[in-house]
């Protein structure tokens, strides 16, 4: 069925082909139409869920944790101020191995204040353990969402995974989007069960005791595990989206244009898609340059990277976060550590998008132009670029 | 690729409007995207919309900055925003207004009009023009057809009531019927 | 369960059992003429170390605390602690 | 004279309320470990011991951070404290985790008791919120609030449901300051003014009267039982480890925590006091109020009064 959707219809279309059990969240902008399309879905009868309109969002992630134990499939969905306040739980989520799946409409985290788009909230929870995934359009958010449930149900993985949408880029953008046939769906992802964690009369055990040092260092171990396995795991679910749906991602990290090219640009999220567009001018004018879309920022995909990024002389990230205290981009930080001891390319972040700033054609052509000059110097004079702060390399948005 | 921006206050439906064009160009086997601007929706303030249709997949998400089609919803909002700005050359202009709007840039070639609040009071109770100016953008511009835009309104107020649905499909029939359209030559 | 499900998140299975009779600085003696087998001691003891066999109450004395409510509350008089004496 | 009438009031009734609960439950399996390493004396493990008699096997239990989450109720390592399946919720999240257990365990259509055993700190403080919501969305869950008036666990902390002028650590006793400066939050009215279909105080000196409110509680299909459980702590309250219950039947006899029930925020008393006591008496054996002078006695004395007071008001 091809239906017009925004990326919240789209993210609710993919949490009800999923079939969960219990749906609990709150709602925060822009997040919000996402609760009100699965609440419809609920009190249209057209989703089978036990509903639960949760005080905020600690209980909306405290309530799953519940259910979890109790065995259900789960799904909520948040953004910014509410991922904050969730961190408690959140943090939980993982280190108790609940596959639970939660949307992140990404926004910027207050102060300033600030509603709009920005993937500050997401990033700056990366070591919580959490699998997460960056979508480029509407399509991706439904068929990622269901995704995201055979990878977090993996026997090897077992794990949360956030689906990581650009607030109003994506959430408030409506598009062409194919909704999967159910029969399909089901196919593809098989009932949860959950027997290693539970909370049941029949078999009664305890849940998170005490646990000393030792004993947690072993339970660390494994949960480190379980992501490195999501790695793989991940590849094969694509893989096998790919066949039933006819949509396949490329996995952890999708490579554009990237065969014989010489800079790199390196994106996360809906800016991708613009990326793509320019990298294609570019490539017009005689640029040697690709461009690889960052999907699973958690666990990141080091070796892939060190891979696809083998021999190229410039590669730019572009940042729709900060890492403060690291000064950078985010991405760019994480890339930067994960070439360290290989091949190391002359890198530069550019950070834009900020506090719902559109990231405009005309800025991914100013950061190629960037890119191809430290090519030609084979110098980096400025490391971090902020897009819309520095007048002399910044071409008006307007650029077509 | 086609860039439309639409202009309109809290309430006279600018986003849906967007929305319904998407639905009816892929209806078309074209593709679209429709996102609003990011202020706050609240009743009576302005608000824009911004929508692109193509016949290739729109990879890029971003906002519209230099329009070939405009639609006004509430010309009154011009005390607010400037909803010519950054317009393209051979902009269409597709306005709510009972008679040809003075005072138009001359990049603007041709204007479509239609007294859409005459038109939706009696049917809503207020100015919900968004459907009827729907229509009229249909004739003005013929980018896209009346029928299209009647699936687009039935997938998008999914959910709504039958009669207020046969109410929005009237409304852009009758602004499809009504709307005046003038190949402008600049200033007099 | 499978290999990969094995230890992966914190659960407990066998019973945790502290010998809180260790902790015991003084120690309920029952004097059994005296009891009128009303249950106070049994239903008040913290510990839940009070048990009846062959109708008469006795106290665990592997996790009886000593805490003395036992004493205090029983209205026959029927009970005293004394001191704890470990060989 | 009135101690003499009392006594004989005591052999005559609550003996024999005694026997009847002691009779009905004493051959019931502890669902607990039998040594879990709370203090002696410990008021809360009394109450825990009862609550999982009636409720029995099919129980799910939730023993958040505080006194029974630190005694290894949860258990240590590979083990648990109880022999029901038990979790530890987090300090804030009590009730939202219990309505997402009890929610998929209705959609299986399994029946099974959700029960939560929180200190007042969970309850009335950091975990309020949570609790509050899940009253208000008629979550059928078994909310069980000990209170022992602080964060005793920790070592003795002011908690929102610490009395007025009590010393705690938090609120020490001091030239400028004497003890809690605030008045306790009035925590089972509050949740009774949640028009929940269950909601009663109770005490571990009347256990038959908590026993009978349980049973009530476990009854409830259409929303959320709340039991504020009165439980002395011998270690932060300073006071002899045998007058724990004592110490509970004092608080009552003196209107200090006065024993009622509410269903859909209707009050009914259930323990007439015949002879009530004036509040010193509680007063004077529990050590946290040692510093008291008479004056400080008499306002604490008018508080209660008014306490119960507007209590009466709202009862039937």
């Amino acid at each position: 069925m091809i239906k017009v959707v925004d990326g919240n219809q789209a993210a609710a279309f993919g949490a009800k082909l999923s079939k969960p059990d219990v749906i609990a969240a709150y709602p925060i902008t822009p997040q919000t139409p996402l609760v009100e399309y699965v609440a419809t879905m609920v009190a249209r009868g057209e989703l089978d869920a036990e509903m639960v309109e949760v005080e905020s969002e600690h209980s909306a992630l405290s309530v799953l944790h519940g259910a979890a134990l109790a065995g259900a499939r789960t799904f909520t969905a948040t953004s910014s101020q509410g991922l904050s306040l969730m961190y408690e739980p959140y943090f939980r989520t993982s280190t108790l191995r609940l596959p639970v799946v939660m949307c992140i409409v990404t926004r910027e985290m207050i102060s300033p204040q600030s509603v709009w788009g920005g993937q500050q909230d997401a990033v700056t929870v990366r070591d919580a353990g959490w699998i997460q995934l960056y979508v480029e359009n509407n399509q991706e958010v439904l068929d990622t969402v269901i995704q995201a449930y055979r990878l977090a149900e993996d026997k090897k993985v077992m794990l949360p995974v956030n689906v990581c949408l650009d607030g109003f880029y994506l959430s408030h953008m409506a598009e062409k989007v194919e909704i999967p046939e159910q029969d399909d769906v089901d196919r593809f992802l098989p009932p949860l069960k959950m027997d290693y964690i539970k909370l049941d009369p029949k078999e009664p055990i305890s849940v998170d005791p005490l646990t000393p040092g030792g004993l947690l260092t072993h339970y660390r171990k494994k949960h480190m595990e379980g992501l490195e396995n999501a790695k793989e795991v991940f590849e094969a679910v694509d893989r096998d989206f790919g066949e039933i749906f006819g949509r396949y991602y490329h996995g952890k990290i999708e490579p554009y244009r990237m065969d014989d090219a010489e800079i790199a640009l390196v994106t996360m999220g809906s800016m991708s898609g613009t990326a793509r567009v320019m990298v294609d001018k570019a490539r017009e004018r005689g640029v040697k340059v690709g461009f690889l879309k960052l999907k699973m920022f958690r666990p990141f995909p080091k070796e892939e990277f060190r891979e696809l990024l083998e021999g190229i002389d410039v590669v730019g990230v572009i940042d729709r976060n900060v890492s403060f205290g690291f000064s950078s981009g985010t991405v760019f930080y994480e890339l930067k550590s994960a070439l360290m001891g290989h091949h190391e390319p002359l890198m530069a972040s550019f950070i834009a998008g900020l506090g719902g700033m559109d990231i405009t054609k005309g800025h991914v052509g100013t950061v190629i132009r960037f890119l191809e000059k430290i090519q030609q110097t084979k110098r980096v004079e400025k490391e971090v670029i902020w897009m819309d702060l520095e007048e002399e390399i910044w071409e008006k948005p307007l650029t077509r | 690729m086609i860039e439309i921006r639409i202009h309109g206050r809290g309430g006279q439906g600018a986003v849906m409007a967007s929305k319904i064009l998407v639905s009816a160009a892929v209806l078309e086997g074209k593709h679209g995207s429709a996102i609003p601007d990011f202020t706050f929706e609240r009743r009576g303030a302005p608000v824009k919309a911004f929508v692109k249709i193509d016949d290739q997949y729109i990879r890029e998400k971003t906002q519209v900055y230099t329009p070939e089609f405009l639609i006004v919803l509430d010309p009154s909002i011009k005390t607010a925003v400037d909803y010519y700005e950054g317009i393209a050359d051979n902009c269409t202009l597709v306005i709510n207004y009972p008679k040809l709007p003075g005072d138009v840039p001359e990049k603007v070639k041709t204007i479509g009009y239609v007294d859409a609040n005459k038109i939706t009071i009696p049917l809503f109770g207020m100015p919900m023009v968004n459907t009827c100016m729907l229509g009229a953008f249909a004739k003005v511009t013929g980018l896209i057809s009346l029928d299209s835009i009647k699936h687009g309104i039935s997938e998008i107020m999914e959910g709504m009531k039958d009669e207020m649905l046969e109410k929005n499909i009237h409304a852009a029939e009758v602004g499809y019927k009504e709307a005046v359209i003038v190949e402008y030559k600049g200033r007099d | 369960m499978e290999e990969y499900l094995d230890w992966i998140a914190p659960i407990g299975k066998d019973l945790y059992v502290i010998r809180t009779g260790e902790w015991r600085y003084q120690k309920p003696e029952r004097d059994h003429e005296k009891c009128k087998k009303c249950g106070t001691c049994l239903i008040f003891c913290p510990t839940g170390s009070i048990y009846v066999e062959d109708e008469r109450y006795e106290t665990d004395y592997e996790y009886c605390k000593g805490c003395g409510i036992c004493a205090r509350e029983c209205r026959a008089d029927a009970i005293i602690m004394v001191e704890e004496v470990r060989e | 004279m009135g101690e003499t009438i009392d006594k004989i009031k005591w052999l005559l009734t609550d003996k024999y309320a005694n026997k009847a609960l002691e009779e009905e439950i004493r051959d019931i399996e502890d669902l607990l470990s039998p040594g879990v390493s709370t203090c002696l004396g410990c008021g809360a493990e009394v109450g825990l011991r009862i609550a999982l008699k009636i409720f029995g096997k099919n129980t799910i239990l939730a023993i958040p951070p505080g006194c029974m989450g630190g005694v290894g109720v949860v258990g240590y390592g590979l083990t648990t404290g109880a022999k029901v399946p038990v979790f530890f919720p987090l300090l804030d999240n009590i009730a939202s985790m219990l309505a997402g257990i009890k929610r998929q365990f209705n959609r299986k259509g399994e029946k099974v008791y959700v029960l939560a055993y929180a200190g007042d700190g969970g309850t009335a403080d950091v975990g309020f919120q949570c609790l509050s919501g899940a009253a208000e969305r008629d979550e059928n869950i078994i909310y069980i609030c000990y209170d022992n008036e602080g964060y005793m666990n920790t070592g003795i902390q002011r908690s929102g449901t610490t009395p007025y002028k009590a010393w705690t650590t938090t609120t020490p006793v001091g030239e400028s300051r004497r003890g809690k400066p605030q008045v306790s939050k009035n925590m089972p009215l509050i949740m009774a003014m949640h028009e929940v279909p269950y909601v009663a105080t109770a005490s571990i000196a009347y256990l038959e009267d908590y026993a009978t409110k349980l049973k009530k509680a476990a009854k409830v299909e259409d929303g959320l039982s709340y039991i504020h459980l009165f439980t002395p702590c011998p270690t932060g309250w300073r006071f002899s480890t045998d007058k724990t219950i004592e110490i509970s039947r004092l608080a009552v006899e003196t209107n200090f925590f006065p024993l009622w029930e509410a269903k859909y925020g209707k009050i009914r008393f259930t323990k007439k006091i015949w002879f009530k006591k004036p509040v010193k008496e509680y007063l004077k054996v529990v050590g946290k109020y040692s510093h008291l002078t008479e004056e400080e006695i008499e306002e604490i004395q008018k508080l209660v009064d008014e306490r119960y007071d507007m209590l009466k008001s709202l009862a039937r």
